[in-house]
């Protein structure tokens, strides 16, 4: 698909700078880890539960390190030297040291070359399952295979009883997608809640058994509807591995997995978390799991209209860090979004080539598509409106990820009849408009044809800059979203550490390997 | 059981309610929208959108929880109880049980120009996949058409010998129907007639209830088709025999 | 603007065999006059009011001459006569007429040469007041230029007071058009019922009291909101004539005059409106009045897909009738609607195809573009949707008047909010979506093309077929809108009548006279 | 005056009713929606439509005519009264009648990331054209961005000397915004510090009623712009001089 002629050397401009901005913040990746790329390693070695205060063990066993330890020779380290000392594997392990009070750095260090042979069979448990479960996904997408646009909608009720029920009404009523929100103050945790919750705000919290609950909910109704229902929840903040690992264990489909978005609409210290991001996109790749980015965001902050091209720039760098964590194109969600004002003349249009823009720049990327959420105001008829005009949009576009507008979404996060109509609104267009797109074709000069060069052009600019400046001062700056971050300000930089010679990460090296080989 | 509206949590008793009020649109409008959201037993209501409409009217969309609730097992509808048959086993029922034609006559009466409604139910082609009572053997569907006053209809009705009147309404404002309709029952009961027809009202806004209650009997809604009416009519008939 | 690449060959057919078909009916038509054409010529002389028993003046004179007189002469004969012999001219003459019970046939008749003499002081008076509204209209829209699409709203209390209270809201929020609905009984009637009325079903009655009452409360408006308000009434039915004079009087701007209307929805009598229909649009001619014709809504009873063709077929020949009329192709407000069933595949398509090859078929014409009617039901929220996709189209193919889809359409007449949503709707869609038509073409071999080109081609073939069996045969056939209708059933045959050799219609005579020195 | 919803006549008391039920969609169904209808003063409630949503719910969409009328008259508005000055005329009031730069300390606070509101107020550039406080002369502004515990929001205010604390909350869901709101008003109290400054909130869903209940000073919604809110804490400030 071809219909803006965009100039493909510029195109490929973007993307050799993106991928030298990219590769500059990856050597600084190598060289980190952080706390919660620790307990991930824990995780995939079987470390789960919480003890009696409700730490989570990952979590008691990494402050454990670093407190009476050496973090900065890895996680994986301490659990080999806990596991060849004690005599019957993991989880006896974990019911003596919840229970007994002891440090797991008492026991003596192997030699880093001893770590592999002694959690093998613990990683590879974790690992197999993981390839499990990405091939049971395959299977059910080769018996129910997707043609079109998915929908995604949200559930957000706090309670995952109750999101089960608004979920499987959503499957039902035509939804191929749910994502559960997370409770607002989740992403600032530097632990991930454990067991089911029924009690959220704005949202329900991600945990691991909450993902298995849903997922086997809508296993169910992926059954009874012939359809592969697939479930989404939100990596990005202090835990983003950790909850990729959590993801990848319980078969979710999609994961939020954004730096960027931590950074900016978390205010997360971006060392953190961009070394995070490294480690759970490495996860998502593994496992298959198709990663959504937030540049949709960006136009909640900044104005659509003369910021669209921050978004282009960032969906190039994203695709560029993607890449270093060997995730195909076919897993590279890049977000964009609906948000220009609907009283600007011909501000359809503008959309319009945005978004098709997006589809051709990134013809293999299952692109996420996001309504309109700043202009919505409590008028829920207009609201509905402009959902219908964002629709078409995405048909006319063949977006792949379409996250459904709720007429209330100026009001609260969605009732089960906003959801349902939503659905309703999204279906008529899909139908009625199906081969629209490949119908029309734009006039030459024109102003959609402008309009998406104009906005390349731009795009190609600021990648210019930011990779002069580096991407670390060009987010001090403010580059993105109109807001400025230190980088040794926000949350979770003092769970960052540099690695040692003597660091090791098993399950990150037995990927890396697993890539190389594939 | 109790039940109440549903939003995003059982009996949270959410709604969304809309309307226009006959003020300028300001804090005193939207405290006045409040009040009347209050007086429907909404609860702590929020005015989510306020705009002037022009000419001193303003719009107000509130949501809310209702305080009320209703008896689940405590409803009772005047419903129509007979499951419909088949085109196929209507007419052997006429042929076996009654043994003759029977003969419906219908239209949309007064000034009442829609005939969308009855076609679907009366003519040959039908509606949506089923065939209109004119296709029936052993009926004979007599259709009027639109805008038939009730004296012409009664007239045609005694003519044709009708065991059946079919009654059209669409249109409702001023509750023009409901008069139409009342005076339809009153002339055929001056005729002596209204014992020996079925009578049968149908269209947009028309309940089995509502009919029931205007001393038809029966009423017939949206999505009715010719089988559901026939097999009312010609079960009536036969026990009425 | 040719974006179908239509054959412009099958078009001059189609065109040449419409004109064919409307001959035949105009040499009927010639032949023949109506009451309420008479009654219209005693109208254009000044003769109004009604008497002691609520009968309207031209009523209570024309059954006076069917009764007592030669009705085939033609009223202006009668009237002529009484004039001459009543010393001090109309008013006088009425009120004694009125009051003492002769019969106007009492006047020895003059001879035909003389009506015109006699009466010309009293149809100048008119038709000079015809011009000036003409000439009003004019310097209004010389001030107040419309440029783009005239959006068209309808109010319909029932009471005129109301009315017009929702009418200043609508211009308000951004109405141009306003139309007052009719009373749903009133087509029917073979008078025009007098005075100002606050009760009506479904819409208030047309009386010229109440035209004058609405046009004075626009023209107020008009001038506080810088933009011309039109206002439109309807005037097909049992007195088509006499609704185009009362318009032509009051300063209307658009009236809805269209026999097939009446015929197929009406079940009005074809002679009789075919006659009526040619008289009234003389007057429309004449007044520079817009006519709207009902094509529309053959749609909501017979497949908007299957039976496009049969709204371009008739399209044709109301464009040939209203040429007959000396209408100029500026006053033909040809009508279609947008009635695909939304859940169909590519409705859409369909849609703008039919939109786009009316507008391109008859380029001059002020195309009356209707909402979806018949697949909206009670859900609001989709109707509101419908309107949003309805809207589109109006806005890519540059209809020029626009009648506003209500978001109740399948529940009650609009309430004053319904309409006030449904402006906001237009207006979002003409503003965000201004150039999008100007900036797409249509694939060559695409949807949109062929669907245009096949309508097309079955107009042809329905007019060919037309044309053979005769207008008055085809719509016994029930050619349009599923519809049949005898040539001698339905209401008001019975006031048709042959012109006697002596028959004289002056008015008619001096109009025709102006369109053929101009 | 006694005022009721209008739909096309005056004080006919139209109103339009959503809803689901946590019901099947069928007969008994629509008549439950008519007896909610009903229990929220509907007179002959319409159900005009009525779908299923899956899953044991369904969707109605009602009209109809409200008995309750709400008397205007008598509606009294919590407003804040003092008309809005001009940035100029707040820059010469704080030189003329405080002679000292005010200081105002705001932030989103709790675990709320919106911004946008607090930035429109705040901001330099401000927002739909109106200038934020950090660009009027006579005031430090302090933005303290989103996500900011009341503990520190309060040790930052005593760090700063703040005169005027600006609190913005978005998320209500399960009314998180009022516990957040209610704490910040308990730790002024705590520390001593509640009647030495100006404190006020905003946010989509905040209105100045809701704010007063709440102990705030003064509450801004959708709309607000920073001449509104400075007018007010100024004029405050020097009534209180
Ligand atoms: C088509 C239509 C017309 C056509 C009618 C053509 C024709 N030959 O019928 C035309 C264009 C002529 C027309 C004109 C007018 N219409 Co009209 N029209 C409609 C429309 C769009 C669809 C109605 C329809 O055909 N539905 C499809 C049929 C199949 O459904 P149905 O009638 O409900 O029938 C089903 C059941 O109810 C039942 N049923 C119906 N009758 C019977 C009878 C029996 C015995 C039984 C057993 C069952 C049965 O079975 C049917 C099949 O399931 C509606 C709006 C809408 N979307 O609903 C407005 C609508 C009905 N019209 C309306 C009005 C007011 C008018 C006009 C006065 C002017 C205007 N505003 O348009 C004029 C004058 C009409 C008059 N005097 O009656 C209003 C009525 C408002 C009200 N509640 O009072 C509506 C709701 C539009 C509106 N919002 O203003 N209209
Ligand atoms: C932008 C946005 C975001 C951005 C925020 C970016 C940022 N840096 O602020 C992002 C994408 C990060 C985001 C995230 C989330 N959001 Co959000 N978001 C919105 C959105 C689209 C617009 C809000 C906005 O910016 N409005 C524009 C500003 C200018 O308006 P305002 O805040 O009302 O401010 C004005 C006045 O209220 C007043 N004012 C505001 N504050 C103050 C303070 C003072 C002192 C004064 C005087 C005045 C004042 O003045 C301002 C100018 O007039 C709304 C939906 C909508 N259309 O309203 C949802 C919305 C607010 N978000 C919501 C939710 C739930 C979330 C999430 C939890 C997940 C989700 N569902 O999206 C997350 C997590 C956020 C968290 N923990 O707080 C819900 C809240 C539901 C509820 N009622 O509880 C909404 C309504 C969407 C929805 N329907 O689900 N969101
Ligand atoms: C990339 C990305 N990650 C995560 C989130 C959600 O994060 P939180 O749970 O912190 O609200 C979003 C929300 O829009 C997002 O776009
Ligand atoms: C051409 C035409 N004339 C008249 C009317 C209205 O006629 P009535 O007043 O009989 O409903 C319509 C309504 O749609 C129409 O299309």
């Amino acid at each position: 698909m071809n219909k803006l002629n965009l100039s493909s050397e510029k195109i490929d401009r973007c993307r050799s700078l993106a991928n030298t901005i990219a590769e500059d913040v990856q050597s600084f990746i190598n060289k980190h880890s952080t706390v919660t790329v620790e307990r991930t390693v824990l995780r995939l070695l079987g470390v789960d539960g919480v003890d009696e205060f409700g730490v989570p063990m990952p979590n008691k066993i990494v402050d454990d390190i670093v407190k009476n330890g050496d973090i900065t020779l890895g996680s994986a380290r301490y659990m080999a030297a806990a596991l060849k000392n004690s005599s019957s594997g993991m989880e006896d392990f974990l019911t003596a040291y919840s229970a007994n009070g002891f440090s797991i750095c008492d026991y003596p260090l192997t030699t880093k070359a001893e770590v592999e042979p002694i959690l093998k069979p613990y990683y590879e448990k974790h690992l197999d399952r993981i390839r499990a479960n990405k091939k049971r996904r395959e299977d059910y997408l080769q018996i129910y295979p997707r043609t079109k646009t998915d929908l995604y909608v949200i559930v957000a009720t706090g309670n995952i009883d109750e999101d089960v029920i608004q979920a499987v009404a959503a499957a039902k009523a035509g939804a191929d997608i749910i994502a559960v929100i997370r409770s607002t103050g989740q992403s600032l945790l530097d632990f991930v809640p454990y067991g089911k919750t029924t009690e959220g705000f704005g949202g329900t919290f991600a945990t691991q058994e909450n993902f298995r609950i849903m997922r086997n909910a809508l296993d169910k109704v992926s059954e009874e509807e012939q359809r592969y229902i697939k479930l989404v929840n939100y990596a990005s903040g202090l835990c983003m591995p950790e909850i990729a690992c959590m993801g990848a264990l319980e078969r979710l489909d999609v994961l939020l997995n954004d730096s960027m978005y931590g950074i900016i609409f978390r205010d997360i210290n971006m060392q953190r978390t961009f070394i995070d991001q490294y480690f759970s996109r490495l996860i998502n790749a593994y496992s298959g799991i198709i990663i959504n980015t937030g540049e949709d965001n960006y136009l909640t902050t900044s104005d659509a209209v003369t910021e669209a091209h921050t978004v282009l720039a960032s969906q190039f760098i994203n695709e560029a860090f993607a890449k270093k964590a060997h995730l195909g194109e076919e897993l590279m969600g890049l977000g964009h979004a609906f948000e220009i004002n609907p009283d600007i003349e011909n501000g359809f249009l503008f959309e319009l080539a945005q978004a098709q823009m997006a589809r051709e720049i990134f013809p293999n990327a299952p692109l996420k598509y996001m309504p309109p959420t700043k202009h919505i105001n409590g008028n829920i008829f207009r609201a509905y409106q402009q959902n219908t005009m964002f629709n078409m949009v995405t048909t006319m576009t063949d977006q792949t990820i379409h996250l459904l507008g709720m007429m209330t979404e100026a009001i609260h996060t969605p009732f089960i009849s906003d959801r349902f109509l939503a659905i309703k609104n999204a279906k008529m267009i899909q139908k009625s408009m199906k081969d629209l797109g490949a119908e029309i074709e734009f006039k030459d000069g024109g102003i959609i044809k402008n309009r998406a060069e104009q906005v390349l052009d731009e795009a190609l600019d600021l990648l210019y800059k930011i990779n002069s400046d580096g991407l670390f001062a060009s987010l001090e700056k403010g580059v993105f979203a109109d807001t400025k971050r230190p980088i040794d300000g926000g949350k979770g930089l003092n769970g960052v550490f540099k690695k040692s010679d003597e660091y090791i990460n098993i399950v990150s090296e037995k990927m890396e390997e697993f890539f190389n080989e594939n | 059981m109790k039940i109440k509206p549903y939003g995003d949590t059982l009996n949270d008793g959410k709604v969304q309610v809309s309307f226009t009020l006959p003020i300028e649109k300001n804090q005193k409008g939207v405290a006045a929208a409040k009040e009347f959201a209050k007086s429907m037993g909404m609860i702590d209501p929020s005015v989510v959108h306020a705009e002037s409409i022009e000419n001193g009217f303003s719009f107000y969309i509130v949501y809310g929880s209702i305080v009320h609730s209703v008896d689940y097992d405590k409803i009772h509808v005047e419903e129509i109880t007979t499951k419909s048959l088949s085109r196929k086993e209507i007419e052997s029922l006429i042929e076996n049980e009654l043994g003759r034609d029977v003969v419906f006559v219908g239209a949309s009466t007064g000034t009442d120009a829609h005939t969308v409604g009855i076609d679907a139910i009366m003519n040959m082609k039908g509606f949506a996949g089923h065939y209109g009572l004119e296709r029936y053997k052993g009926i004979q569907a007599y259709n009027l058409g639109s805008q038939v006053l009730n004296e012409d209809f009664v007239r045609i009705a005694l003519e044709k010998k009708a065991d059946v009147l079919l009654v059209s309404q669409t249109v409702t404002q001023k509750d023009v129907h409901l008069k139409n309709l009342v005076e339809l029952v009153e002339l055929l009961e001056a005729e002596g007639l209204r014992d020996k027809i079925i009578l049968i009202a149908g269209g947009a806004r028309i309940t089995h209830e509502l009919a029931k209650e205007l001393g038809y009997d029966a009423g017939f809604g949206p999505g009715s088709f010719a089988e559901d009416v026939a097999t009312f009519a010609i079960t009536e008939l036969i026990n009425k025999k």
